[in-house]
Order: C-alpha cells, then sequence, then structure tokens
C-alpha cells in the first residue's frame, strides 16, 4: 500500500482529522459500546480483539503461573538460604535475567534453540502457535506444546526474576518472628516450616506486589509475540503500532489497561483469603 | 523414628500431583511416536511458504494487501493471464478477444466446461455481474475499481460471450487484474458487499487451481489443489501460507524445513543461505523501483498551490545538482548488498518491453563537483561555515522523509543526508511510520520523501499517478497520485498510450514518458531492488518462474510457480513438522521428568540435613 | 552531613556487587564520555564506513562490522552516548514527576493528596510499554520523543515511595515543630522534607535508570526511536531489518544486546547497594 | 539407675557477629528430675533465653553449642536431626513469651495445636481434633476458639493456647519462657495457676523462666539464678531468696519489691551499673565490678558453684570451702 492510498484510507475512517477531535469522536462512541474499526484491517476492533484474545491467555497465562511459580520457589529457598551460594547465584541469575531486553533474549533463544548453534540442535519452531496440517489429539498436543516453548521461556525468563525478588524480600521480613521459631520446636522439617508456616504469611505482601507489576507482564508479551509471531493481542499492538492503526492501538490500549485493573480488582478480593487479619479488619 | 515424620499432614500429596502431571504430560507427548503418522493411505503433499504479509479481508472486492491479492489469483480465474516467458497477455476464462474499429468495444470469447468448485458451470455471466457490481456498488469498487472506471457497460450476450463498451479508448483491456466471483454465491452478499470479508464458511466456492479450505488470521491460509482445474491439477496437494510476524523466523523455518519456500529476503539473509543444505536460492529481478521524490510544490487538479514545499526545488538545476550528488551504485552496492540494479527509467528491467536508459551524455550521479557548481550557478552560494544560502540569504535545509517500515529507507537516508552535507545542503530527516509520511506528503508539507512502487506487467497504474489528474481536487485532500507532478508533455503522452492497441507503439510512448519523468527530475529512481528468494530443494523439485530467465517465483503476476511446482524426493505430509514437534515434545518430558527426579531424591538426600 | 557522607561510603563498601556495579558504571560513563576521542566522524559515516558491511571480528574490527560497514566496537561505543543519555534524562523526568507528585501528596492531605494518589495508582497498573508506545506513535519521532514518553510513563512508583516516605518525615518531631511555628507549606517541603528525601530519591535514581535504558532498547526495536541515530536500541533494531539474526551475525546483535544488559545490571547493582546503606533494614536482602 | 529427666552439663554457647565470637552461655550445669519445677531467673540478657532455645538445639544458625544436654539419657546436642524432631513436642514442649507473636497469624489456632499432634502420633483426624477441643478445654477456652484466629483473641487466650499446644502431645517436659511477661497481673496469676495445675497433675517436668521472683517462688522447687551466661546460685525456691547466698541474688531480691515498676524491671535496684558486655567480660568473677563485697582475689579466681548449705550451691568466693585453694 503507498502512502497516498494509506491516507485516502485513513480519510474513510476520519482518522485525518486533529487527534483531539478523533478523541472526542472516540470517546462518544466508546459511551454506546464501540470500539471502531480497524482501519488496517477493516474489522470491528472489538471483534479483533475478541479474536486474539485466546492466544494470548493461553502463552501469557502458561508463562505468568510458571514465572509464579518458578519466581515464588525460589524466592522462598533464597531467602531461607540467605547468604549462601545457592542465594547470591540465585540473586544475580535473577538480577542479570531481568536486565535483558526481552525482544533481545527472544531473538538470541531463536538462534540458539530454534535454528541451532554448533552441537545444539534446532529442536524448537521458530515461531508461531501451531503448525498447519498437524491432525490426531496427540500430534497436536505435541505441536502446540513444542510451539509454546521458546516464547514461554523467553516470557517466564524475564519475569521470574520479579516474583523471587518480592517473595525474598518478603519472607525475610518474616524470617526472624517467633511463630516459626514454635514450629521449628514442633518437630517439623525445616522445609515444612518454610512451606506451612513462613510462605503463607508471606504471601499477602507478594501477591499484593505480584498483582501490581502485571503492566510488565503485558510488556512482555507485546514483544515475546512480535519476536515469535505468537498470533495474540502483543502480535496485533505491534501490527497496530507500525502504521499506526489508531483505532486499534486505542481500542486495545483500553483492554489492556481494563484487564490490568480488573486483576487488581480479583487481587482485592483475593488478599482476605491470603490473609484472615485483613478479611476482620 | 525417621518413620514418624512421615505422618505430617499434607507432605505425601505435595509430591504426588507433580508426579501426576509429569506422567500425564509425559503420556501425551510420548504417545504421538506410535501414532505419529496416522493413515499410511497416500500422504498429502504439501508445500508450505513463509510469509509476513497481512490479510486485510479475503474477499476479493475489498483486499488490497500483497498477500490476499496474491491468494485470489490462486483461487478466482481472472479473464486473461500473463505468459511466464515474457509477460505477454495470454487466455485464462477469456480464450480470445478483439476490440472493434472504433476501440470502444471489446468482445471477450469465454471458455466452457469450466466449473466452480462446488460445481456449478462458470459462465460469461459471472464475469458481467462482478464486473456491473464494482461498476455501480462504491464498496465493491474497492479494491479494483480502478479497472473498470471506464468502463460503459458488460454484458454477457450467452454463457460464452462477453461484452465491454468503454468511455474512452483503454490499453489495458488485457491486463484487468479483478478476480471475478460466483455469482451465485455473492448474490446474498451484495447487502454486504462492504464488510463481509469471505472467512465465514470453508472451503470457499472458486475456480482457481486451488480451493481456498482453512484460514487462521495472522497464523497460516491454507489452499488445496483443484482438481477440477482446466489447465491442470497442481502438482502438490496442499499450499500453505504460513504468517511470521518477522523476517528472520521465516529464514529460520525454511532452514530447519518448517516452511519450503521464503521470499524477500534481505541480502544478509541471501548469503547467509548460500551453500546451506538442500537450498536453493533465486536472485531475480525486482518488480519494484524506488525513488526519491522531490516536490515540484504541490497543487490542486486547477493549479492552486498548497503545502510548503521548498521553493528552490522549482528551479531544475537544483534538482540536478541534487541528483549529482547522490551516488546510486553506492547505494545499490551498500543498501542492497549488490543485488540491485542502478536506477534509470520508470519502468523496472524486468518488464524489458518498456525498460527505457537515459543517453549517456544524460547520465546523472557521483559527481559532487559538479553538484556544487550547478548550486553556485542557482545561486545558493556556500557560506564561510560550508552551509549554502538561498539566494535570498535564507539557509538552505531540505526536509527529508522516509517510512520506519520500509528497511531501506533509514540507511538511505543516512546516505542521502551526507551526500546533501557534502555540497552544503542541510538535510533534516525524518524515518518515521507510514500515516505521517502520508499525511505530510497529502499536505504537501516535505521537500524530498523515499518512494517506492510495485509495477504492473502493464505500467498504466504506476504512469497514471505522475499525471495532472491524479493531484488533489482542493488543498490536502487525499489524492490517487504520488508527488504533485504536472507536466503537459507527459500528460499528452499518457493519453496517447492509453488509445494506443498496437503493443510496440504504445511501449515506444511510454519510453518517450520515462524519458520526460527523468529530465523533470521530480521522480528520480533510484535503484530497482533485486528479487532474494529462496525454497527447499528437497521438497519443491522444480517450478516456473515469470518471467524467464531472471524472474521471480513468488508474488508472480500469474499462478505459474505454485501451480506448475513439483514435489521433490523429501515432499509428504508435514512429516518434517510433525518429527520435529515430537521430538521436542519429547525432550520438553525428559526435561520435566529429569527435573522432578532430581527434586525427589534431593528431598531423600536432604531430609537428614541440619535445617 | 560529611561524616554522615563518610559513614555512608563505609557501608556502600561493604556491599560487594554495588561495588562492582559502580565501578563498571564508571568504566561505562567514561567511554561514554570519551568515545569522541576514539571514534571520529568519520568513523560513523555511512558513506565513508571504513570496512565492508556486516564483516566477521578480525585485527582490524576487533569487533567486526555492522550493516554499513562501520567498526561495530566503534558503533557499540558511541550507542552508549544516547542510550545512556536517553536513560539519565528519562530518569531525571520521572523521578523529577515522581517526587513531586509524592512529596505533594505527602504534605498536603485531603483531596489533593487523595486526587494525585488516585492519578498514581491509575498510572502505577498501566502497562508501561503499552503506554510509552502510544505516547511514542503518536508524537514526533524522535529522540526527544522517546525521553519524553519513557519520562511520563515511569513516574509512579517513585512518586509512591517518596510520598510514604514524606508521611513519616513530617511526622517528625522537629517537622512538627517548624509547622508549629508557623512555617509555610513550601519552606517545610524544601527546608525540611526535601533534603532528607534526596538520598531516597538517589537510590531511586539509580535503579529507575535500568528500566530506562531498556525501554530506550525496547522502543527503538519497535521502530518508535530516531532509526538515524546509533544507540543499542537502533543498532538492533538495525540488525534485525537487514536480517542479520538470520544471517548469524552473531557479532552484530550481542555487542549492543550485551551493553544494554551490562549497564541495566550495573545500575541496578548500584540502585540496590545505595537503597540497602540508606536503609539498613534491607540489609541481607542484597 | 534410670537417668534424670534433663541434665545439663557444661553447656556452652557461642553466637558468631560480625565483630567475632560472643559467649551467651559459658558453662551451665544443671539437672532436673522427672516431674520436678525447676525456676531460671535472672535480668535480660544473662542467657536465659539462649538456654531455653538450646534445649530442643533451636538456636539461629551462626551459634555453636558445646557440652552435654541430656534427656533421658541422650544428647541433644548430637543426636540426628530425624530423631530430634521426634523428641521436639513429643517428649519436650515450649511455651515462648509474648504469645502475640509465637502464633502463626494465617492459621487457626485449633489446626496449630493439631499439627504437632499429627506429626508426632498415629491418630485419626477425628480423634486428634477430639483432643484439641478436650486441650482447649482443659485450659479454660471454649472449644469453638479453635476455629479463631489469632488476632480475634486476647493476650491471655493466646497464652492459654500456647499451653494447650505445649501440653498436646503428652510431653515429659515443658519448656515456659516468661510466659507471663506481657500479660497483665490478674490474668498473669491465672495463667500461672493453670501451668502448675497441669504440670502437676500429669507429673511432666518444667522449666519456667522468668525474671519475676514471685512467679518462681509461688511455682517452682527449685530456681537457678543466671548472671552472665553462668548460673551463679542454685537451691530450693523459697530458701534462695530467704536467704541468698550469693550477691548478685542478693541484689536480685532487694530490687524486687518494686512490683509493677516497668523501668525497674529485672534490674536489682542496689546495683550501680549495667551486667558486663559479654564480649568484654572482667577477669576473674564476671559480677565484680558490681559486687559490694568483693575482694581483690575476685580479678583472678571465677569462682565454680560450691556447696552452700543443705541442696544449694553458688558461685561467690565468699563460700569458697577451705579445702580449695
Amino acid at each position: 500500500m503507498s502512502a497516498a492510498q494509506l491516507a485516502e484510507l485513513r480519510h474513510t475512517f476520519a482518522l485525518d482529522k486533529p487527534v483531539v477531535v478523533q478523541f472526542g469522536d472516540y470517546l462518544l462512541r466508546l459511551a454506546h459500546g464501540d470500539l471502531g474499526v480497524s482501519f488496517q484491517y477493516r474489522t470491528p476492533v472489538l471483534r479483533l480483539i475478541l479474536e486474539h484474545l485466546g492466544a494470548t491467555v493461553y502463552l501469557v497465562g502458561t508463562a505468568t503461573l510458571l514465572a509464579a511459580a518458578l519466581g515464588l520457589w525460589l524466592g522462598a529457598r533464597t531467602a531461607w538460604r540467605r547468604g549462601g551460594a545457592a542465594d547470591r547465584a540465585n540473586t544475580a541469575i535473577a538480577l542479570t535475567l531481568w536486565s535483558v531486553p526481552t525482544f533481545w533474549l527472544g531473538l538470541i533463544l531463536i538462534v540458539v534453540f530454534a535454528v541451532g548453534v554448533g552441537p545444539i540442535p534446532g529442536l524448537f519452531p521458530t515461531g508461531g502457535i501451531s503448525a498447519p496440517g498437524v491432525t490426531g489429539i496427540f500430534p497436536v498436543v505435541a505441536d502446540r506444546l513444542a510451539h509454546l516453548v521458546l516464547p514461554c521461556l523467553t516470557l517466564v525468563a524475564v519475569l521470574y526474576a520479579q516474583y523471587l525478588l518480592i517473595m525474598r524480600s518478603s519472607l525475610l521480613d518474616e524470617m526472624g518472628e517467633d511463630y516459626l521459631t514454635t514450629a521449628r520446636a514442633k518437630g517439623l522439617r525445616d522445609t515444612e516450616v518454610l512451606r506451612r508456616h513462613a510462605v503463607p504469611n508471606a504471601l499477602l505482601p507478594t501477591v499484593t506486589l505480584v498483582f501490581l507489576q502485571l503492566g510488565t507482564v503485558v510488556s512482555g508479551a507485546v514483544l515475546v509475540e512480535a519476536v515469535f509471531s505468537w498470533p495474540g493481542l502483543g502480535s496485533l499492538f505491534y501490527q497496530a503500532l507500525t502504521v499506526p492503526d489508531l483505532p486499534l492501538l486505542q481500542g486495545l490500549f483500553l483492554f489492556f489497561s481494563a484487564s490490568v485493573i480488573v486483576m487488581n480488582l480479583l487481587a482485592e478480593l483475593l488478599c482476605p483469603l491470603l490473609d484472615p487479619r485483613v478479611r476482620t479488619g | 523414628m525417621e518413620g514418624t515424620g512421615h505422618i505430617a499432614e499434607g507432605r505425601p500429596t505435595s509430591r504426588l500431583p507433580a508426579l501426576a502431571i509429569a506422567l500425564l504430560l509425559a503420556a501425551f507427548l510420548l504417545a504421538p511416536a506410535p501414532f505419529g503418522k496416522p493413515a499410511a493411505a497416500a500422504p498429502k503433499k504439501v508445500l508450505t511458504v513463509a510469509t509476513n504479509g497481512s490479510v486485510d479481508s479475503l474477499s476479493p472486492f475489498l483486499a488490497q494487501r500483497v498477500l490476499p491479492t496474491e491468494v485470489h489469483r490462486l483461487v478466482y480465474d481472472f479473464l486473461t493471464n500473463y505468459d511466464p516467458k515474457d509477460d505477454h497477455a495470454v487466455p485464462a476464462m477469456a480464450t480470445s478477444w478483439s476490440p472493434s474499429p472504433d476501440k470502444l468495444t471489446w468482445t471477450y470469447a469465454i471458455r466452457s466446461g469450466m466449473k466452480w468448485s462446488d460445481g456449478v458451470p462458470v459462465t460469461a455471466r459471472d464475469i458481467a455481474w462482478t464486473y456491473n457490481l464494482m461498476m455501480t456498488n462504491k464498496d465493491a469498487a474497492t479494491a479494483n475499481g480502478n479497472f473498470v472506471a471506464n468502463f460503459k457497460s458488460v454484458t454477457a450476450p450467452d454463457d460464452s460471450t462477453l461484452v465491454v463498451v468503454l468511455g474512452k479508448p483503454q490499453a489495458t483491456m488485457l491486463a484487468l487484474d479483478i478476480p471475478v466471483a460466483p455469482q451465485h454465491v455473492w448474490e446474498s452478499h451484495v447487502s454486504d458487499i462492504g464488510t463481509f470479508s469471505n472467512d465465514a464458511t470453508f472451503p470457499i466456492v472458486g475456480d482457481g487451481p486451488f480451493i481456498l479450505s482453512a484460514y487462521r488470521k495472522d497464523q497460516y491460509i491454507q489452499l488445496d489443489a483443484n482438481p477440477g482445474y482446466w489447465r491442470g491439477r497442481p502438482k502438490f496437494d496442499q499450499l500453505i501460507f504460513k504468517h511470521y510476524a518477522n523476517q528472520d523466523a521465516e529464514v529460520q523455518a525454511l532452514k530447519k524445513g518448517e516452511v519450503d519456500f521464503a521470499g524477500d529476503l534481505t541480502p544478509a539473509q541471501f548469503n547467509s543461505l548460500k551453500g546451506a543444505a538442500n537450498i536453493t536460492l533465486n536472485n531475480g529481478d525486482g518488480k519494484r523501483f524506488y525513488a526519491l521524490a522531490i516536490n515540484p510544490g504541490a497543487t490542486t487538479t486547477n493549479g492552486k498551490p498548497f503545502g510548503d514545499g521548498n521553493p528552490a526545488l522549482k528551479d531544475p538545476l537544483v534538482r540536478q545538482a541534487i541528483m549529482e550528488a547522490i551516488d546510486k551504485p553506492a547505494l545499490v552496492n551498500k543498501t542492497l548488498g549488490g543485488f540491485g540494479v542502478v536506477g534509470q527509467g520508470y519502468i523496472p528491467p524486468i518488464f524489458s518491453t518498456y525498460t527505457w536508459s537515459p543517453p549517456a551524455t544524460e547520465t546523472v550521479g557521483s559527481d559532487p563537483a559538479k553538484a556544487s557548481q550547478l548550486l553556485d550557478q542557482a545561486g545558493y552560494r556556500k557560506g564561510p561555515d560550508g552551509r549554502r544560502t538561498t539566494p535570498d540569504g535564507k539557509p538552505f535545509t531540505l526536509r527529508l522523509y522516509g517510512e520506519t517500515q520500509r528497511a531501506e529507507d533509514a540507511q538511505n537516508a543516512t546516505f542521502v543526508k551526507e551526500w546533501l552535507d557534502a555540497i552544503g545542503i542541510n538535510v533534516s530527516a525524518s524515518i518515521v511510520d507510514q500515516a505521517t509520511v502520508g499525511d505530510n506528503e497529502t499536505a504537501g508539507n516535505y521537500d524530498l520523501a523515499f518512494d517506492s512502487w510495485l509495477v504492473n506487467p502493464d505500467p498504466d497504474f504506476v504512469l497514471s499517478i505522475q499525471t495532472c489528474g491524479a493531484r488533489p481536487a482542493t488543498a490536502g485532500g487525499s489524492f490517487p497520485g504520488d508527488n504533485f507532478v504536472c507536466d503537459s508533455t507527459y500528460d499528452q503522452l499518457y493519453a496517447a498510450q492509453i488509445s494506443e492497441y498496437d503493443a510496440a507503439a504504445r511501449a515506444g510512448l511510454i519510453k518517450r514518458m520515462e524519458a520526460q519523468l527523468f529530465t523533470d527530475r521530480y521522480v528520480n529512481v533510484l535503484y530497482y531492488p533485486n528479487t532474494l528468494e529462496a525454497y527447499r530443494n528437497d521438497v519443491i523439485g522444480s517450478m516456473q518462474m515469470q518471467p524467464q530467465p531472471n524472474g521471480i517465483y513468488d508474488g508472480q503476476d500469474g499462478y505459474w510457480s505454485w501451480w506448475s511446482a513439483t514435489p521433490g524426493a523429501a515432499a509428504s505430509s508435514s512429516s518434517h513438522v510433525g518429527a520435529w514437534a515430537v521430538v521436542a515434545g519429547v525432550a520438553v518430558v525428559a526435561v520435566v521428568l529429569a527435573a522432578v527426579v532430581l527434586l525427589v531424591v534431593r528431598r531423600r538426600s536432604t531430609a537428614q540435613e541440619r535445617e | 552531613m560529611s561524616g554522615s557522607l563518610a559513614r555512608s561510603l563505609r557501608e556502600y563498601r561493604n556491599h560487594r556487587a554495588g561495588v562492582v556495579g559502580l565501578a563498571a558504571l564508571l568504566l561505562f560513563v567514561a567511554l561514554a564520555v570519551g568515545a569522541p576521542l576514539f571514534v571520529t566522524a568519520r568513523d560513523l559515516s555511512a558513506v565513508y564506513a571504513p570496512g565492508a558491511p556486516r564483516q566477521p571480528p578480525s585485527s582490524h574490527f576487533l569487533l567486526g562490522t555492522d550493516a554499513y560497514g562501520r567498526s561495530m566496537l566503534a558503533v557499540t561505543l558511541w550507542g552508549a552516548r544516547i542510550s545512556l543519555a536517553v536513560g539519565l534524562l528519562a530518569t531525571m523526568m520521572s523521578v523529577g514527576i515522581g517526587s513531586l507528585t509524592g512529596i505533594v501528596a505527602g504534605h498536603f492531605r485531603g483531596w489533593v493528596s487523595t486526587l494525585l494518589m488516585r492519578v498514581t495508582d491509575w498510572f502505577l497498573v498501566l502497562p508501561t510499554l503499552v503506554l510509552a508506545a502510544a505516547l511514542a506513535s503518536v508524537m514526533h519521532r524522535g529522540i526527544v520523543t522517546v525521553i519524553i514518553a519513557i519520562g511520563l510513563t515511569a513516574w509512579p512508583g517513585t512518586a509512591r515511595l517518596v510520598r510514604a516516605q514524606t508521611l513519616t518525615l513530617e511526622a517528625r518531631p522537629y517537622v512538627e515543630r517548624a509547622k508549629a511555628l508557623g512555617a509555610g507549606d513550601w519552606h517545610v517541603m524544601r527546608r525540611h522534607v526535601l533534603p532528607n528525601l534526596t538520598p531516597l530519591i538517589l537510590a531511586q535514581t539509580t535503579l529507575s535508570v535500568s528500566a530506562a535504558i531498556l525501554m530506550e532498547a525496547t522502543l527503538a526495536f519497535l521502530g518508535l526511536s530516531d532509526p538515524t541515530k546509533v544507540s543499542w536500541g537502533t543498532t538492533l533494531q538495525l540488525a534485525q531489518q537487514v536480517g542479520a539474526v538470520s544471517a548469524g551475525d552473531w557479532w552484530i546483535l550481542l555487542p549492543p544486546g550485551l551493553a544494554i544488559v551490562a549497564v541495566a545490571l550495573a545500575f541496578t547493582l548500584c540502585g540496590r547497594a545505595l537503597e540497602a546503606t540508606l536503609n539498613p533494614r534491607l540489609e541481607g536482602k542484597g | 539407675m534410670t537417668p534424670a529427666l534433663l541434665e545439663i552439663a557444661d553447656l556452652r554457647v557461642t553466637y558468631r557477629s560480625a565483630s567475632g565470637e560472643v559467649p551467651a552461655l559459658r558453662g551451665i550445669d544443671l539437672t532436673i528430675e522427672a516431674g520436678q519445677k525447676v525456676g531460671i531467673a535472672g535480668e535480660s540478657g544473662c542467657g536465659k533465653s539462649t538456654l531455653a532455645l538450646s534445649l530442643l538445639r533451636l538456636l539461629p544458625r551462626g551459634a555453636r553449642a558445646t557440652g552435654r544436654i541430656c534427656f533421658e539419657g541422650e544428647d541433644i546436642l548430637t543426636m540426628g536431626w530425624g530423631r530430634l524432631r521426634a523428641v521436639r513436642w513429643s517428649e519436650a514442649s515450649i511455651v515462648f513469651q509474648g504469645a502475640m507473636h509465637s502464633l502463626n497469624p494465617v492459621r487457626q489456632v485449633g489446626s496449630q495445636v493439631l499439627e504437632p499432634i499429627l506429626l508426632h502420633e498415629e491418630v485419626e483426624q477425628a480423634e486428634a481434633r477430639a483432643r484439641v477441643s478436650r486441650l482447649f478445654e482443659d485450659v479454660g477456652l471454649a472449644a469453638s476458639t479453635a476455629h479463631a484466629y489469632p488476632h480475634q483473641l486476647s493476650g491471655g487466650q493466646r497464652q492459654r493456647v500456647m499451653i494447650a499446644m505445649a501440653l498436646a502431645c503428652s510431653p515429659r517436659l515443658v519448656v515456659a519462657d516468661e510466659p507471663t511477661s506481657a500479660l497483665d497481673v490478674m490474668v498473669q496469676a491465672q495463667i500461672l495457676r493453670l501451668v502448675d495445675r497441669l504440670v502437676t497433675g500429669q507429673g511432666i517436668g518444667l522449666v519456667l523462666i522468668s525474671h519475676d521472683l514471685s512467679v518462681l517462688t509461688s511455682t517452682c522447687d527449685r530456681v537457678a539464678v543466671m548472671y552472665a551466661g553462668r548460673i551463679v546460685e542454685e537451691g530450693p525456691a523459697a530458701e534462695v531468696f530467704a536467704a541468698p547466698r550469693h550477691p548478685y541474688t542478693a541484689a536480685l531480691v532487694a530490687a524486687y519489691p518494686r512490683i509493677g515498676d516497668e523501668t525497674a524491671r529485672g534490674k536489682p535496684g542496689g546495683l550501680a551499673g549495667d551486667p558486663p558486655d559479654p564480649q568484654r567480660l572482667p577477669a576473674g568473677c564476671s559480677f565484680r565490678p558490681l559486687c559490694p563485697v568483693a575482694v581483690a582475689e575476685c580479678e583472678r579466681l571465677d569462682p565454680p558453684l560450691w556447696p552452700a548449705g543443705a541442696g544449694r550451691q553458688a558461685a561467690c568466693i565468699h563460700l569458697r570451702p577451705s579445702d580449695v585453694r
């Protein structure tokens, strides 16, 4: 498409009006539940979002769960053995991965594990959510999982560090507490003291912070999806940015913000389940 | 006494679910090994093409992007096709044609015996219905309306005759690139033709060499061979366009065999594939020109000027100086890595009929000394700081626009800025998104801009955008043109060529138009990038190139490559896809199992350790 | 004051990671500031590029050449200037906005505070990248836009911290006394609150820079920066556009990427060490 | 001859800190017979709590303990971790000071009492729950309290929960570390009576640690007075406080009548200074700098426990038997 054709198209969609006017129109339509039409795809924005939502939930959901599980587990362990070699190594690795640009890590993982370098075979697909033409339940599941590995790994790598650090510091706050000595005196194993007594107490501040950081998950998703051709909302956002497709950008922005806010509301509902003090207080 | 610990509530249960999940996973993933290749009966031969194009719509009336347009070429037949050797018009739905002596009536004989994929016969009425819909319905004209703009009427007196009556003579009547839709299917969609995207039910009824059988947005488009196609059934059973958001992934996928064809490679990617196992490379001529547009001062169709283009650019000496400063061969060597042809005429050399090159005496470029001298002559003097000023003493600064998404723009901008700097012209380069470039161009607020067009075998469209009539009707309004060029000599030649039905004579006229554009120096072709492609020769035995001998496979003006592709030794039912997926799956399970085992063992061994 | 500074310095020296981070940081800053000594305009010129495009490392080009044929060593060195400058300027902006919001929200109670904190919370949960990218895409393309986009989106964390600290400080007896003696809002904020916030703001600044540098690279990768300027982000974007990834040109991919990781990590280590020095309760968390 | 319930011999504990080793216990010898109630007195920092923690090897990492703590003949300090965990709570349990923090704030108190029962005994859930209800009734709490969370209970109720928990596995020994110090006086008395009743009724050995001499006198058979990581006097509770033989005990007793004066808590009134910094203990007797009856020789000799009447011993140079030089 040429720039002039694009201009024509944007004129059709009234996108060449001043941004303020557009935004006013947008709010007006939004009030009627209308997210507008993407001029790039000629499709209602809402429909586009719904079409791409599943893929994102599948990738981001899996990755967030894994990252949270890994981060919380490692965070608890490192705090429990603070100052030790494992603590220092884990913290160092986490901080390093935290400093890695997501898209760059994705590119490197593609080069190493999808293409293969030296003795490492290129086991995993370079992108996409599934291979076309695979049939049968087992091949389909295997194919889906194989496609999930690298994007999920990238996302987990950049996300787990914050969970680790949050859990570690929440747990360190609990470390001197007397009830842990009581638990130990009861004859519980060390790991049980950690799991049954220390972790449940450290969980509330952790979960609160984890939910506050959901924005980083969205950012990670945009980059990982763009690098791995994952057909989700992140790719959609990336596509919308390049033109830019303003109705789609606005719609996605609204959707991302709304989902993060909704998740935070959920977190507030979740807190009393984790801590009885909040329940009565 | 260790035993007492085991009674602890929750402990044994915490390990069990982990093991259960791991075992479940193992079962899921190990199972495909025995069942991996089901039904040994005649494996499908699949050809997978990597693409990074996106689909705006699958409706033949709406789709404007490259990928869906290419798909429509494969699933709907057209009135005529282009010869794979030299792009001349050859029969497709029409078997023969003849214009009336007054050049205004074209009569086509339509092939009989063609069938839509649902069994209904294809007739001239389908063609007439499709064309008429585009002529009468603004929405239906979205994608291809320009082809029928000059039509007065289209009728099908019988099933095998199509008659088109024109308003003015039109030389492009054998280049009507309009997918013909089945009337019996589309009649019910006339009311929502502007929004119906043709992806509701599969397979989609068509009459091309392939049938569109499945589509997942931003994932893949799947086409099945049409066994009843009149020119012969494609040799591959299935053709898949697999979407990649980034080009590097395409190349990786090709190396691994996830896809069998990758087009539109960058020079770096092309070079990296040299010597790769089972990969054949194609360095084909490009169908695209890449130009530097110089704003002649934006005007409307009735000559009213607008925008803030630098008036200095109206001076032919200044334009010539700019072009003298630019080293086109350097751009081809550096930006294209040598994979391109230095720009001359407006039409790329792949279309040899229309190729024009300036006489040796007129060749310009790579001469900063001459550029400086020209600027001096035009009154743009160099100050003590080496910067030039306009004749009325203001600093001479030009704005250069390029698009972020066109990788070469950023590189070329860097070069052009340095060259113009060297002759004392200050350049501020903005590499921005397409929409911003479009806004600035529409408003006439630019001095220099990079500009690139794909050219069709019939160059009428790219020629038309440089006519006076292609300017906007109102200041700042959208316009079908490109750079506000308005040259009466050029316009006269344009009018002459469109009514010239003699191919050789028409080519002569077009070459004169190119010469005129070249001397005006408003649209300066810098180069024609080659089309760099690669495919797996173990999967694809052979396929037809268009044109020959230096043509391309992907993005042809016909369906020759995919229609003619023959399966190679390794072509079979996406086995390469399934196999590695299973391997990868097994690897995942192995890692998970190892981790679980390690955990359990460690837990055992630490049981006696210090807490 | 100098005594407490010396004590802080001694404390800081106990954090080995912090010392390593600081050393790395000083090295990077020295290289960035000194880059014009080693890198000439010609080295960065596309037209007069000294080498052939995309050459692997050799004795002449220690890190190989980029897509223009420029030495990757020179490009990476020069890239430090823009990446660091963008990181620092954007952080100054975000920490400035954050501190101002935090102090005002902490000092004035009532609706001012409520309103400011609502806005802060809203910005805090919004996905930063999406917001910054959206901002950058509607504004004029360029380095300044990138700085503004990062600065305008990265402040809420600082605002919250500063507000909490302001509340603590204002509860201190000498501030209460000053207020009782009729000190004005401006006086209290400037004379009593701000000086005591300085260490916190310093630590927060250090921690924010790494996020800002990562964001610059990310925005550049998304094509929202100015590709004609040499930064680590634009170098990576160029590498990806010319297909260096699939060509396996690791010498183009690794230096800017590793540089980003190293600088971001160095800032993070310094920030954490500073935080631990200023807030001994966090001791052992480093 | 059956071994004593608890026999501590030459127990030394040192903490490692940034500035070197800090001795916390410097050779404790103490024997507790089955069913006996022994009090440990002393001011803050004298090592009482370290002693309590070391009895079940609960000292934080960085602490090193030597000597012997024989529980029914088995040395706690050298037994395997598995065996130690089995001994903990089922044989000896602890009631910590400040029940506020000793209960897990996010778990129902009933389940916290249930936990050691399920851990140490092979019983059905239902039976264990029934036992928890009985335990709650024994300590004077409604069975429904089991579903409460710690923050929903008063200080006294929480301490009762702790006691119920301590008795859950019918241990042979209960260590109570300042069980009443965070409670108001009325509640203190109730709790003490409760402990006394339950321990006496079930024949459980009790180590009661307190700075409050009246608490010790009313509850314990014997007391040991600690100063700077050592026992300085030991004997029958009533006699030791009625007629102290060590000058520190005397000072402690003299300071005590001022009940309820928070600032004077545990700090002997007659002393002109704080106890010594454990890292810089004076040579000889560590009480010497504050001792009203010190002699020159105290600078050289750190006296061991010498007999000081029937069933009593004290570590003062003035009690040196004539046959010791």
